[in-house]
């Protein structure tokens, strides 16, 4: 028997695999029992409703995809009438993810959505900052940590900082969020990338620019992973191309205390089983006894030399 | 059957008492029908226990080479073999995925997962219905007159092709009991003007009182607009290009009229892909 | 005929198809006729022999790979004495690539290398700035510009900066290097990145992180090289992910003057005489005379509506 | 003939008038030899008609599902056939590479690119060859004793395998006038003081002059310690991941002894595979 249980904060989840927000949704009750996950990570809610991007909203790669979809949104009390009870029927954790315009509208949404079945707010922090030109807060280490420091005054409940990827120096940012408060650090949102539609010289996607997420966004976001998780005390959650639990082996060993699983949760849909599985193999063929264990448990490379075998 | 083979993918068949289900299918039979379309037959327990008419399968094209496609497919189906647990589609080859597709041989293994999506809803609403169908349309109508028959619906089909060779489904319709009434551009018969006349002496002549529409932008503006004269009311398939084919990505979002007058996206795969035929944004 | 000729600064080169610094050597020479390419950038020279990065050096995905070379190199004499001469049978121009620890070896290796047959020096600032902590000179736009500066002071060669990707805001940093002087920018290096070996708990390089580069980084850096072409007047030469002719059609489009070609070279060798044809085949097909028409020839989206085919 | 398939794969086949040619070859023949190896011959006329022992071929293993090799393969040559133009590979399945290399069939394409590397040196060096191979080591020192009968020069091989299933080439060696000592673990002949005594009494007995291994480490550094013992030269074949094949990269270093006395990193694509016995370090 192997200990799944991860502590992210004071939040026990049952193991330390999780949707990234807006890579689920009720659809995803119909294929699997969300009972099973270590947390539900709810689909970024913004103060007022939106639309999203105007179509196309993506573009598919041989490893990956760039999407453009813009957080549509029905607004914070559709999402506690509507959306929220749809979880009430799992033991699960429900993780909101919230994201505003400014750092007031950051306090007043998490604020709204205090409410019972929500277990921690999960701040998406990649979106524009309307006070700073619209710069996204995450590009910015003090715009980020007033935003968690709000969020700290705003909530009792814990606050995960997800961070964005397109950024010099993500550990300064991880640094600033751990000291405004933040109880974990999710990194990261998907990378700001662009396709042109060569035949009809145009951009392909509606938004011009949008997120590049999938497997292939891995290695670079568990570079950055890694350096997060050297900088900062409290959890961390990867998020960035797992698609299998080789890949959410890669982020726990770096240093992360849980992963979140996105794009590839629309290929297939029950990756997040295989990962929860595969995971519990490993430990069990490993002679691994508790899931925790594998949270930064990578070695400097030994000059280990292996006689070839024939 | 198909849990037979379900190494071949990563979580799949974990359907047990799910209403969607990741599965690998076996591939019965998979044939060309004429230059363009192949006809798809596999074995699918699940999925034929519970597809209806206008729903979607969401296919898992194999990678070969450079043709490597990232997502699934969305495929309608074309025939629903309940009794023999079997499921089928007809598509036309047009690119990467389809390309793929079009590899597998009776055999091998085709990983889908659905029932996707809302399909046709005429049950209660509708005596005799009007199909108007043009391309992958024919394919995605094809199931409505059997299904429309088993409820006492009747039904004219009305079916737009580019030659008589791209005319598909023809005789299943008939063994459906439809009227089968057919056009083409090769003949000059399938002009918007006169499947415009077909369609109006079917609701004036034979008792049309709900339109069904799936493939063709202009066919969609035309149906429209006499549904609209003359207060018939009718469902119409779309397509958009799908992330996850299951409400969760919002990648396949379409404009669509709202009741307040304005109009809002609303995802193909979720609340469609069959649409009220009125509040589809034609373009 | 279309006129495949593209003007960097000064320069005037053939076509707008040249490798990667780094991902072509004297073994390209066996496989194809070095003459047929726009430019001819070499490995990037170092003031001191180096030896570069324990093994293993490569880690690879499905669309790309990472790698960790470390800039072997055997000095500016052997590039001289060694490597120069073996392209000076073409008439392809040879922009040398350079690197050094601090400002001042920059300015010193530029000159050194101001040889006849040298007819630009690219600056591959990517590298740890030792008088910064070993952080890299172009995640720091006032670094860069000071390494351009004294760069134009040092040599009479026409000097582009290419940038790191790793950063913010790489139009901050394209604006500095452009101030500072810069005839042209290359956007961008490889993307930082990392694997773990998870059987043995131990990173997959011997140099823990690697540079990200291959076709599923391309969204990524063409979004940079569209940021890039936005900000400054010089020309942007494009690379990252350039496979084909369609994806250095994408780059042009953009706003990049020409592209490099890098990681796919070493799949297909002659993947370079791939992309010039195909650039000029799709000239032909759409009636443009000079292939310079492309740069910046994408236009906003129309809301281009087609009917449905049959 | 490669010509007539190059359109599979751009830029492939512009080799005219180049040592080294990325080509796509038709596949003649392509069989397992024993539960873990396959043996490959393509129709190769470019290389064929350049390659010699000792070097590779970079090939492009195919695409197919989750089996995605970005990169070229590293193959040595098993045979080269100059006269009908064709290149025999022979080769382990151990990864995701040589799983869908093995999927081909007769017919099918290879895109292959070489020949490349440093091969054997051993002309009027060597008047007696012992040559030692384990493993895949089998393959790269079978057309060893065919070239070196071509400068008159003797071979003694000394194969070792796991089983005796897993001894190939014994008669291709034989017929090309080697005398063939195998040893195996199954028979407990394999241990390296054994080989080690076959390797003295050859040079002993038989007069042999040059070293040539490949495939294994231990065997590596008990002919190393013979060598230097009785002023014996040699060379062996080395491995690396590779990237490019093609001394482009440097992705592919090992390390070795400099005449300095320090150690090195040497590109094995391009400073070898082939290497000088004693400069080789072990590990
Ligand atoms: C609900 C639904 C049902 C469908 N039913 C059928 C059917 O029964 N028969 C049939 O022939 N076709 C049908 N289609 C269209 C079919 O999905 C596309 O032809 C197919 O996805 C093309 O894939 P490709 O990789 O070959 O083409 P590519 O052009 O290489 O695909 C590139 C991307 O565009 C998407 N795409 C391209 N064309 C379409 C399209 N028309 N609709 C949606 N996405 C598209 C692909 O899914 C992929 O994401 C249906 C589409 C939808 C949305
Ligand atoms: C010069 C040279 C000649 C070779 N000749 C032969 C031969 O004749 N017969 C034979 O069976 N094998 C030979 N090998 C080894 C062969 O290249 C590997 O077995 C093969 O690359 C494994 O690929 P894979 O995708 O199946 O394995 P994976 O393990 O899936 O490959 C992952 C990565 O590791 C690399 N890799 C794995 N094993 C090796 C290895 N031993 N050497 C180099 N790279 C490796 C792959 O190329 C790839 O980049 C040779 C290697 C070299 C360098
Ligand atoms: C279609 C789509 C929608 C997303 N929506 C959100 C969102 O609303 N809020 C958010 O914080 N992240 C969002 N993300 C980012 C994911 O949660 C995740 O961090 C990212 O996709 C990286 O993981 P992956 O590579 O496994 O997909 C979205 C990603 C995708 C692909
Ligand atoms: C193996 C390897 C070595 C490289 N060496 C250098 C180098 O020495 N100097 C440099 O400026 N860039 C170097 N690069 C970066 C390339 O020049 C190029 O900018 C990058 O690979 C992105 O292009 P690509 O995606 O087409 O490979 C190297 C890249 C690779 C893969
Ligand atoms: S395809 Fe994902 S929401 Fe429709
Ligand atoms: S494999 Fe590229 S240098 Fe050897």
């Amino acid at each position: 028997m192997v200990d799944m249980t991860v502590r992210i904060g004071a939040l026990t989840l049952k193991n330390p695999v999780m949707p990234g927000s807006g890579t689920m949704g009720e659809g995803l009750a119909r294929v699997m029992d969300l009972g099973r996950l270590g947390a539900i990570v709810t689909k970024t809610i913004t103060p007022e409703p939106r639309e999203g991007c105007p179509p196309p909203r993506m573009v598919e790669y041989k490893d990956g995809s760039l999407m453009a979809i813009g957080i549509p949104c029905k607004g914070p009390d559709h999402y506690v009438d509507e959306i929220l009870p749809q979880y009430r029927a799992y033991p699960t954790p429900v993780v909101c993810s919230v994201s505003a315009p400014t750092v007031d509208a950051f306090g007043r949404l998490a604020a709204k959505l205090s409410v019972a079945g929500v277990a921690a707010i999960e701040a998406n922090i990649s979106c524009p900052n309307l006070e700073q030109d619209g710069r996204a807060f995450g590009m910015d280490a003090e715009a980020s940590a007033r935003v968690v420091r709000r969020l700290k005054e705003s909530t009792d409940r814990p606050v995960w900082a997800k961070l964005t990827p397109n950024v010099t120096d993500i550990a300064a940012v991880a640094r600033a969020v751990a000291a405004a408060g933040a109880d974990a650090v999710t990194c990261a949102n998907g990378m700001l990338g662009m396709a042109v539609d060569v035949e009809n010289f145009q951009p392909a996607l509606g938004n011009v620019t949008g997120g590049m997420t999938g497997p292939c966004t891995r290695p670079v976001i568990l570079r950055m992973a890694w350096q997060v998780a050297r900088a900062v005390k409290i959890p961390v959650i990867g998020s960035g191309g797992v698609a299998c639990a080789r890949d959410a082996l890669e982020y726990l060993m770096v240093g992360c205390a849980a992963v979140q699983v996105g794009t590839i949760n629309f290929v297939h849909p029950t990756a997040m089983l295989g990962v929860i599985d595969g995971i519990e193999a490993f430990c069990r063929r490993k002679g691994i006894g508790a899931v925790r264990a594998l949270t930064g448990a990578m070695r400097p490379r030994q000059d280990f030399r292996e006689d070839q075998a024939a | 059957m198909s849990t037979a083979l379900s190494s071949a993918a990563a979580g799949a068949d974990r359907a047990d008492g799910f209403p969607l289900a990741e599965a690998v299918c076996p591939v019965i039979a998979h044939e060309w029908v004429n230059d363009a379309y192949k006809h798809l037959v596999i074995e699918a327990g699940h999925g034929a226990a519970r597809a209806r008419p206008g729903q979607f399968f969401h296919l898992l094209c194999p990678v070969i080479g450079e043709n490597a496609p990232f997502f699934r497919r969305p495929m309608s189906l074309y025939r629903i073999d309940a009794a023999r647990g079997r499921l089928e589609f007809l598509y036309k080859v047009v690119g990467r995925g389809t390309t793929t597709l079009a590899t597998l041989v009776p055999g091998d293994a085709l990983n889908v997962f659905g029932p996707l999506g809302r399909g046709f809803d005429f049950a209660g609403r509708a005596r005799h219905i009007v199909q108007v169908a043009r391309g992958v349309g024919l394919a995605t109508l094809a199931p409505v007159a059997e299904a429309a028959a088993r409820c006492g619906i009747r039904t004219t089909a009305i079916l737009s092709a580019r030659s008589r060779a791209h005319l598909m489904s023809v005789a299943s319709l008939r063994a459906a009991g439809a009227d089968v009434l057919t056009v083409t551009d090769e003949e000059g018969t399938s002009e918007v003007g006169a499947v415009e006349r077909l369609v109006r002496r079917a609701i004036a002549e034979r008792g049309g009182d709900f339109l069904v529409t799936c493939g063709s932008n202009r066919l969609l503006q035309m149906l429209q607009r006499v549904g609209r004269e003359l207060g018939v009311a009718g469902e119409v398939a779309l397509e958009q290009h799908m992330g996850c084919g299951n409400g969760m990505c919002f990648a396949c979002v379409r404009e669509f009229r709202t009741a307040q007058g304005g109009v809002a996206y609303r995802r193909v795969c979720w609340e469609g892909p069959v649409f009220d035929l009125q509040e589809a944004v034609s373009w």
